[in-house]
């Protein structure tokens, strides 16, 4: 016979209280996906990095469309908005105006306000990009790390150790020096930016290995994985439906972190010579002409407070997005 | 003015203080004076290749260099074009050519002294030529001699072979007597020695590689400290006899160089005062030229002197269509001269828009232009015409290097591709270290023809400033090799035949014009697309006297320098 | 704790190598993808218009010829037995452990690192006092006061401290404090300490705040973090039961556990910085191993490059075994075997 | 309600099984020492019975529990399954076996995915197992969530909507799905309050009789064993040092660590205090580490004698049914080691 | 007056989502050398009440009324350094996690000695020789080595047997255990109840024992607090609440528990549901989803909050059925089933 167990209605509804209620023992599930949604839209300044974010991308797909409206062909010279003996660009604040919103660059005049718009798209592609690069490059290890232990652990946490003391930048700018310029079916450019998103996604994969890693091993010792193993379970259903799911989150929280690293990172190496190729517009490129040009506040300062709203919206948007997610913040 | 000696500098110049002007020790010495003592702070934004005169290979090193060491001529000091000339500096008088040319002779004035006060000999001059063949061990050091003088076969340097006689080539015969003995015949060869190969070295002294960190001087100064990478310091050489050097007035008493400066900081020091020369002397980064250009007071303190550089686009013929000349013709005239110019930092500070391959200040040079575009803005309706005759008439593709570190190399690929696609042709811009362009990109034989690049940026400044000094080395197709090229486009066999023609042609103005035939030939080839001769925006340093632009040194002439 | 170390340092020295066979992986396979050939390479270190010859020589001299792995065997031979450099007119020992000579100087690496490092110590020490102090004062206080004006002020200059690339603070400030107002010393300067401690401090006032803001920025965060973390343990709650100032609970129980996890993100960033602050030497021109490593890849110098390249990595991993060492000591719980 | 059948082959069978956790050291990782989890325990598990299995924290319970299961790789003994020696078979031959073996967890906050659905959770066994079902996944999910009370409807929520009972339910839904023979169930109910644990033990009553289970309930509670358990063994230090049917264990209990941990539980009864008199154990459980030697309960024993620190007492029939691993049991006619010690002398 | 009095105390805490009422109005006192256990499920607030007393809220968030008073004083209302001052000294805490409540940097001896010293103005000489002494005295074999040794050191009978040292290091007059022996075996519980209970003796200090384990109320106390949802539904003396328990929940506790002092029976009573969110607390009584006779209020439970009354001798409990409707449950169906089965 069967007990008449009852079940009350109320009790079984969604209780967001019950997160309060089973204090210490944390709570996910859609709840946190929903909860964190709850709290994100609390956050505002969160929400503001969130929207800057989403304009940034949008401006980033449309660039083409803006530039033609308010600007001009981000390679185009305009010789006459220049002064021919100085080659700065002429009138006050770099030729600033309605003409040129942001100014001319100097020599050439192209328009800083186009090169910045048509950069965004590189600086978010490669930033992007290169974050999937580490996201699954860390996930895949540090999953693998995590889940089997033992000395396949012990390996990849030497390769992370590795990673962790190499002079990532040094390394970075020695390989994209060197790199060839043609392979993988592909070249100029687009080999320079596939090599910029490995380079950079490779050499920044160990901070998401780490975290993945460590979550791991937390989601092993649950028993919901000794039930699947004890329901017969491969490794498999393991790792992509049990583990990876509890996974998500954290990873979604730090590839948002990352992300404004990686533009960083891209915008360094530019900055250091070893970016895009000419003529094509990157924030740290356009920067590292500004530093012959220093003078010129309009061509320091447009490049730069680009990358630090960029990084700044990116990393105000993660920031709320992890304290979001985060089981033990109110 | 006229090139008057050291001893009396710049008749045009006024007793007092000089007016500072614009340009004004390009034709007369500014703020003349003979006062002695003092010191003069230098600074280099980078670092010496080497102070050793066997292992040096830039301009401004062959200036400086002579505060310390001696070769057997040297250009005539002071302003004006006589400082292409060659005037005796060890050697009593110029170099004796023999009658056919392959032999040469020097005699060496008397009482010259190293620093240490052993005479300076024959010997010792001899010694240093032959040091200097050791390309292993000083492998920055120009390979003139290596290939001018006849060399004994089993000659492998005197550090490896120092037993074999190198008399075939260069011998002391007396004291003071040195002979070189050459392959064939050469015209200029008081050019050649006066680079500093011929810097008398004392064997005994000698340390090889590390000779560097102490040169032993022969000239007014010697070395008091020397940090490597630093910073190095000159003080007067008791030993050096001013009676036996009529170029050099050895004004200061002491010299400091500080290497390494940032550039922009370097102009700004210059610009204060706090340093008085900038030694590499091509001129000031753009920063100080937006500063300096529109201050009439800061520009008063400048000197825009022409130099004997070119800036070029080599047009490769290696990889279709640009085998074909008409294609090549189609680069020429779609070419924005004036967007070139601005891109190498417009006509003060970038240079003079080119039309054919040799510089102004070269000995004979004609200027001529076969490829006129209204206003040097390019000419779209001929280069279309040329691209028809050279079968593509929708354009065609081609890759463009240069060198990324160089911000004016950049600018300029990237007007060049600006320019080029309204003729249809379409440029793919690639950008290399500095340091492998040569060796593994822009320069290697195979790379460029595996790559497809059609277009590479280049510059180049003559050794000395005639057509063999210029020309040779970037347009004889003989010195193509399979890495490390400077010229890579230009192989045509009526070049080369016209090269020796003139290299062993004695006389000074059939010389001349078989060089300017070279040219001429070259820029028919269309080869070399010549961008600018070059111009740099020098600034004389506060408190520095006795200032005159050397056109043989293409700098301001840093023997001349006083401190008030 | 003797093992262990000796296990650390084995394990070190495995990483150096590893590092060292990337580095040299770098600089020949590459190259050789893209076809280049031992005169190739050697091309790089000879004057202009060099003859084939002397490029010949020169890839000889440098040992270009030979293949990698012997080239590789030499280097390493070369650290740990000390190397012989002919300088043409004789022969001069370098000892151990020798980093080789310059390819293009001549010159052997390990004194120009040396000579180099106090520059990159200076920079590093001064920083990390400043960023230490400042970044952990400011994280104590804002969780203190979580949610007050002065926390969201702080951690939003924190944040902002996150997003700048220093390349652009450094130039502004650079612009603003050294060109425009003169306060400031411009790039470049920088006097040894021994030499005059003032001059050493002013010269370097600008790269210290610069570097501090940045890294100041992730400590205030992280000690914020940590601290919120901790106040909320129940050992907290113990030590105020016992009836402990609240002075006393936050420095002696909850600062004191709250720092732990930052000495050791303290020790990787130290040792990372003590390899070479790469952008902050770039941007301030400061004669240190940052530059030196920037300036030995532009000229494509291999002994450089792998010599700046190892002691950076060395520093790193020295770093972080103190700091396991020093966990040791402040956390009693871990143990080290 | 099914009587166990003591009669017939036992359905699991344990034979002399050890589990040590290696502990190593130093730079080769060289095993210095093993943590004796599990140190050689024997008993059998008959059909339609339940077997407690009680002990302090740390005696190797949870072990016991994953060794059957085969979560874990037994170092030594063997484990017969329904007559099938499972003890080194693969995982891949284990799989069609696990349908009749199923373990319940003890943290049901743990021990559901917080991403899958209770549809999912359920589900999840025939989907791993590959079952086919009549009517779809759905309608066996649904029929198991109703068989252990919970409403249907509540297929597509996921587990934190749920209180800590409810959830629990949903883990014995999941064992349920395959419908197994034998249940180990890890501390079922110590993770839950009072008023739920009861709702839960009820539950796994109900349901052994209606399915026909077998179940081995592992617990540290001596009460709760003692309401569902036919049979108890009492664990020390990774070792049986009693087991017997229910009423003789708690009724004359014959190991002196069996008597203390009786009489350590607080009752809930305040007269009973002043009444009660009380075995006093002096300090802890020893670390598995280095136990003590031969009889370990010998450094907390009040009656250990000098032979109880060099022979080990076998884990003995004392009664029928009733075996004691001591030399001086309680409660007892005769003591095993006085009659062997009257021999020797 | 009694030494420790606590009247209608609220402790609420505002959330993100929702007012928390931990605890909603709180009545109760003891005298010191008594003992008051409180039971209750998880969440009911039983941590929150004790952390109240200590004054251990303040700062935070929590919004505290009513009135604590402990021998004369009022704490509520007092400046938040007087009451720092009280603790350790005159009101003492243990906790239920004994790992987690030390910290792990230091040596057991250095809290001990670091909570004696906040109290006595003695040098760290005299504060070890007390450390030393608390710890013998609390049971700690070789106490003057184990002074030495960190918490995680220790097992984790010690450790709590360290928590009690120090506790009572200052020779605090009202001790509350919270939970002090959830976290271990039943054994070990014992040891740690007899202990409490001698030193209780010793020191004649007032202790609340807070704890979900009936039995252990059952052993130590002489009054009893029932709580659920964050308020008190019974309450009295110990006897009498196990005995002649009145509310229903009381009665589902005990049903819900197998004991070990009588014949097994065959079902267990338990509760039905689950306990209340403290955000939602169901109106009128608390318990009224949970309760099998809430219908025979006619609807009062849902709407009215029941009044905690006297029952006899100090018994209080707080529901709507009649004391004879309770008394006639208990009697007729309750003890019955819980006795004969
Ligand atoms: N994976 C492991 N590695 C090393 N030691 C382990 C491992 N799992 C368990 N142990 C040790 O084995 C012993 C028995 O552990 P087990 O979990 O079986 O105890 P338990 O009786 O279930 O205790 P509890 O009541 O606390 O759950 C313990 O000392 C434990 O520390
Ligand atoms: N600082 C706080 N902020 C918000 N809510 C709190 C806070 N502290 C406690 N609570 C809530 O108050 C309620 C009572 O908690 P309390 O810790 O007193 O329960 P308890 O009876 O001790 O339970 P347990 O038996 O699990 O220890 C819980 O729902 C808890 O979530
Ligand atoms: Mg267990
Ligand atoms: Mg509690
Ligand atoms: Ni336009």
């Amino acid at each position: 016979m069967t007990a008449p167990l009852d079940v009350p209605g109320s009790a079984a509804e969604a209780q967001p209280e019950s997160v309060l209620a089973g204090a210490g023992k944390d709570i996910q599930g859609r709840s946190l996906t929903r909860i964190a949604w709850m709290r994100l839209r609390r956050d505002k300044v969160a929400l503001g990095g969130g929207v800057v974010v989403v304009l940034l991308i949008l401006v980033a797909i449309f660039s083409g469309p803006i530039i033609s409206v308010f600007g001009h062909d981000p390679l185009e010279f305009h010789q006459e908005a220049i002064d021919q003996s100085t080659l700065l660009p002429q009138g006050s604040f770099g030729n600033m105006g309605s003409e040129y919103l942001l100014g001319v660059e100097p020599v050439n005049g192209r328009d800083i306000f186009s090169r910045i718009v048509a950069g965004a798209w590189i600086s978010l592609l490669i930033g992007f990009l290169a974050t999937l690069v580490s996201v699954v490059i860390g996930t895949v290890l540090g999953v693998v790390a995590g889940y089997f232990g033992g000395w396949v652990d012990q390996v990849i946490g030497r390769i992370m150790d590795v990673f962790l003391a190499f002079p990532l930048l040094v390394f970075a700018i020695a390989l994209a020096g060197v790199v060839p310029d043609k392979g993988f079916g592909l070249e100029g450019n687009g080999l320079r930016i596939a090599m910029l998103i490995f380079i950079i996604g490779f050499f920044s994969w160990p901070s998401i290995g780490r975290i993945v890693r460590g979550q791991t091993l937390s989601l092993r010792e649950r028993e919901f994985v000794d039930a699947a193993r004890s329901l017969g379970a491969r490794h498999g259903y393991i790792l992509f439906r049990e583990v990876l799911p509890n996974l998500l989150a954290p990873i979604l929280v730090y590839a948002t972190l990352l992300i404004p690293t990686n533009i960083l990172f891209e915008a360094s190496l530019s900055f250091l010579g070893v970016g895009i190729n000419p003529p094509t517009p990157t924030w740290g490129g356009m920067l590292s002409e500004a530093v012959r040009f220093y003078t010129l506040p309009h061509f320091v300062l447009f490049p730069g407070l680009a990358i630090f709203i960029t990084v700044l919206a990116f990393n105000l948007f993660g920031d709320g997005l992890r304290d979001a997610f985060d089981p033990r913040a109110h | 003015g006229g090139g008057g000696t050291p001893q009396q500098p710049a008749q045009s110049a006024s007793g007092g203080a000089a007016q500072p002007a614009f340009n004004a020790s390009l034709t007369g010495v500014y703020n003349p004076s003979t006062k002695k003592g003092g010191t003069i702070k230098a600074a280099h934004s980078s670092d010496w290749d080497s102070l050793d005169p066997a292992d040096t290979y830039y301009g401004y090193s062959f200036n400086f260099g002579r505060l310390y060491w001696r070769t057997l001529t040297t250009y005539k000091t002071g302003p004006g074009p006589d400082g292409n000339q060659v005037v005796p500096d060890l050697a009593e008088g110029l170099g004796e050519p023999s009658p056919d040319g392959k032999t040469w002779t020097y005699k060496l004035r008397a009482g010259l002294k190293f620093e240490d006060g052993t005479p300076i000999t024959a010997k010792d001059v001899a010694y240093a030529v032959a040091r200097s063949y050791d390309k292993e061990t000083f492998p920055h050091g120009p390979s003139y001699l290596n290939e001018l003088l006849a060399w004994p076969k089993d000659f492998k340097g005197v550090y490896k072979t120092p037993d074999v006689d190198y008399k075939s080539a260069v011998e002391a015969t007396d004291d003071t007597t040195v002979v070189f003995h050459l392959v064939k015949p050469f015209a200029s060869m008081d050019y050649i020695v006066q680079m500093p190969m011929t810097a008398p070295v004392p064997k005994d002294k000698d340390t090889g590689a590390k000779y560097r960190e102490h040169v032993i001087s022969s000239g007014p100064y010697k070395f008091e400290t020397n940090e490597t990478g630093k910073r190095f310091t000159l003080v007067r050489n008791d030993q050096w006899d001013a009676s036996t050097d009529p170029n050099r007035p050895a004004l200061p008493d002491k010299w400091e160089v500080q290497l390494n400066v940032n550039a922009d900081d370097l102009d700004n020091q210059l610009m204060s005062g706090s340093i008085q020369l900038d030694i590499p002397g091509t001129g000031m980064q753009p920063a100080a030229l937006g500063k300096v250009l529109p201050d009439p007071a800061l520009k008063a303190r400048t000197d825009n002197p022409t130099i004997q550089r070119l800036w070029y686009i080599s047009v490769i013929p290696d990889n279709k269509p640009l085998d074909n000349v008409e294609c090549r013709k189609a680069v020429m005239f779609a070419a924005d001269r004036v967007a070139n110019q601005t891109a190498y930092g417009g006509p003060v500070a970038g240079g003079e828009i080119a039309t054919n391959v040799m510089p102004p200040g070269i000995v004979g040079q004609e200027k001529f232009d076969l490829y006129q575009t209204p206003e040097n803005k390019g000419d779209v309706e001929k280069a279309k015409q040329a691209l028809a005759a050279c079968g593509q008439p929708n354009g065609f593709e081609t890759t463009m290097t240069f060198r990324a570190d160089r911000p004016r190399e950049k600018a300029l690929a990237e007007a060049m591709q600006q320019a080029l696609s309204k003729a249809g042709i379409k440029l793919t811009l690639k950008g290399f270290p500095a340091s492998s362009y040569f060796s593994d990109y822009a320069g290697n034989v195979d790379y460029v023809k595996k790559n497809g690049i059609g277009l590479a940026t280049h510059g180049w400044g003559s050794d000395w400033p005639d057509g063999y000094g210029f020309m040779q080395a970037i347009v004889d197709s003989r010195t193509i090799r399979p890495a490390g090229n400077y010229n890579l486009s230009v192989k045509n066999a009526e070049v080369d035949k016209l090269i020796d023609q003139a290299a062993g042609e004695l006389d000074a103005t059939a010389r001349a014009k078989l060089w300017v035939d070279v040219d001429k030939k070259v820029m028919e080839d269309a080869s070399i697309l010549p961008v600018v001769w070059a111009k740099a925006l020098l600034m004389r340093g506060q408190g520095v006297t006795n200032i005159a632009y050397n056109e043989g040194q293409q700098m301001y002439d840093y023997v001349l320098l006083g401190a008030e | 704790m003797l093992t262990y170390i000796i296990r650390r340092l084995i394990g070190a020295l495995a990483m150096l190598i590893v590092v060292s066979m990337v580095t040299f992986g770098i600089f020949f396979v590459v190259p050789q993808w893209a076809g280049a050939t031992p005169e190739a390479l050697a091309s790089r270190y000879v004057g202009r218009a060099a003859t084939p010859e002397t490029v010949h020589l020169v890839a000889e001299r440098l040992g270009f010829y030979d293949p990698v792995v012997v080239q590789y065997g030499r280097f390493v031979k070369g650290i740990f037995t000390g190397a012989q450099y002919d300088y043409g007119a004789g022969v001069e020992q370098c000892p151990a452990p020798c980093f080789g000579y310059s390819f293009i100087s001549g010159q052997p690496v390990w004194p120009d690192l040396v000579d180099r490092m106090p520059v990159t110590f200076s920079l590093a020490i001064g920083a990390a006092i400043l960023w230490v102090l400042g970044g952990v004062a400011i994280g104590v206080l804002s969780a203190l006061r979580r949610g007050s004006f002065f926390d969201r002020l702080s951690m939003g200059t924190a944040l902002a401290g996150v997003s700048l690339p220093i390349f652009f603070t450094g130039m502004v400030s650079l612009v603003i404090f050294s060109y425009g107002l003169g306060w400031t010393p411009p790039g470049g300067a920088y006097t040894p300490l021994a030499e005059n401690p003032a001059l050493w401090a002013y010269d370097l006032l600008l790269p210290w705040i610069t570097l501090a803001f940045l890294f100041a920025a992730t400590y205030a965060r992280l000690t914020r973090a940590g601290m919120l973390e901790t106040m909320g343990e129940d050992y907290i709650r113990t030590a105020r039961a016992k009836g402990l100032k609240e002075r006393e609970v936050i420095v002696k129980h909850g600062l004191r556990a709250a720092l732990t996890p930052i000495l050791t993100l303290f020790g990787i960033d130290f040792g990372l910085l003590i390899g070479g602050a790469v952008l902050t030497e770039t941007t301030y021109t400061l004669p240190g191993l940052g530059q030196y490593a920037i300036l030995a890849i532009r000229n494509q110098d291999l002994p450089q490059v792998m010599g700046v390249v190892l002691v950076a990595a060395l520093f790193v991993v020295v770093a972080s075994l103190v700091v396991d060492l020093l966990y040791a000591v402040v956390d009693p719980r871990v143990r080290l075997s | 309600m099914t009587e166990p059948n003591y009669a017939s082959e036992p359905l699991l069978s344990v034979q002399d099984m050890e589990k040590h956790f290696p502990v190593t050291k130093g730079l080769l990782k060289r095993q210095v020492g093993a943590v004796k989890a599990v140190d050689g325990i024997s008993f059998d598990v008959f059909k339609g019975e339940t077997l407690g299995l009680v002990g302090e924290s740390g005696c190797g319970k949870s072990t016991t529990g994953r060794l059957v299961t085969r979560l874990l790789e037994p170092t030594a003994g063997k484990v017969v399954f329904e007559g099938q020696d499972i003890t080194h078979m693969s995982q891949g031959r284990l799989r069609p076996l696990r349908r009749d073996m199923q373990m319940i967890f003890q943290d049901p906050y743990s021990s559901l995915n917080p991403r899958h659905t209770v549809g999912a959770i359920v589900g999840a066994p025939f989907r791993i197992q590959g079952v086919q079902t009549e009517n779809g996944i759905k309608k066996a999910v649904q029929d198991i969530l109703s068989l252990v009370g919970l409403n249907p409807e509540h297929y597509n929520r996921y587990p934190h909507e749920f209180s800590g009972g409810q959830r629990q339910r949903i883990g014995i839904a999941r064992t349920l799905a395959l419908k197994p023979k034998l249940i180990i169930a890890d501390e079922p109910v110590s993770a839950l309050d009072v008023s739920i644990q009861a709702q839960v033990v009820n539950l796994l009553e109900d349901l052994q009789n209606e399915l026909d289970l077998t179940y081995v309930v592992i617990a540290h509670d001596l009460s709760v064993v003692r309401h569902i358990s036919d049979r108890v063994a009492v664990m020390y230090l990774g070792k049986i040092v009693e087991i017997a049917d229910r009423k003789r264990l708690y009724s004359s209990p014959m190991h002196p660590y069996t008597n203390a941990l009786l009489s350590a539980v607080p009752v809930p009864d305040p007269k009973a205090r002043k009444g009660r008199e009380r075995i006093r154990l002096a300090g802890d459980v020893p670390s598995p580490l280095n136990p003590p030697p031969a009889c370990r309960f010998h450094t907390r024993c009040w009656k250990a004698q000098e032979i109880c620190k060099t022979v080990e007492p076998p884990l003995g029939e004392v009664a029928s049914g009733h075996r004691v691993a001591c030399h001086f049991p309680e409660n007892a006619v005769e003591t095993p080691a006085a009659t062997a010690a009257a021999e020797q002398s | 007056m009694s030494f420790l009095e606590v009247k209608d105390l609220k402790i609420h805490f505002p959330t993100d989502d929702g007012l928390v009422k931990s605890v909603d109005g709180l009545t109760f006192d003891l005298e010191r050398g008594k003992t008051l256990g409180i039971v209750g499920e998880s969440g009911s607030g039983k941590s929150v009440t004790s952390l109240g007393i200590l004054g251990l809220h303040k700062g935070g968030r929590a919004r505290i009324s009513g009135e604590i008073w402990l021998d004369g004083e009022e704490l509520n209302g007092a400046s938040a350094e007087h009451v720092r001052g009280l603790r350790g000294k005159k009101m003492a805490m243990i906790f239920q996690d004994p790992l987690s409540s030390m910290h792990p940097y230091y040596t057991v001896g250095h809290q001990i000695i670091e909570a004696y010293r906040i109290h006595n103005d003695v040098s760290k000489q005299v504060a070890r020789k007390h450390a030393i002494d608390m710890l013998g005295r609390v049971g700690i074999p070789e106490p003057a080595r184990r002074v030495d040794s960190y918490p995680h050191e220790f097992s984790g009978g010690m450790r709590q047997r360290a928590m009690i040292a120090m506790a009572l290091s200052c020779d605090p007059e009202l001790l509350i255990a919270d939970e002090p022996t959830t976290a271990l075996d039943v054994t070990v519980q014992a040891q740690i109840l007899d202990l409490m209970v001698d030193l209780q003796r010793e020191f004649n200090s007032a202790l609340i024992i807070i704890t979900h384990d009936l039995g252990v109320v059952a052993e130590l106390s002489d009054d009893i607090l029932v709580m659920y949802g964050g308020k008190c539904i019974e309450y009295g003396p110990a006897d009498s609440i196990f005995y002649r328990p009145e509310h229903p929940y009381t009665w589902g506790l005990l049903g819900s528990m197998p004991r070990l002092d009588r014949e097994p029976t065959e079902r267990l009573l338990p509760i039905k549901g689950s306990p209340p969110s403290l955000i939602n607390v169901p109106p009128g009584c608390a318990f009224h989803p949970r309760c099998p006779y809430a219908e025979r209020t006619q609807g009062k439970a849902e709407t009215e909050v029941p009044a905690l009354t006297e029952t006899e001798g100090g018994h209080l409990v707080r529901c709507h059925m009649s004391r004879d409707e309770r008394r006639g449950l208990w009697e007729n169906e309750i003890k019955p089933v819980l006795e004969t089965q």
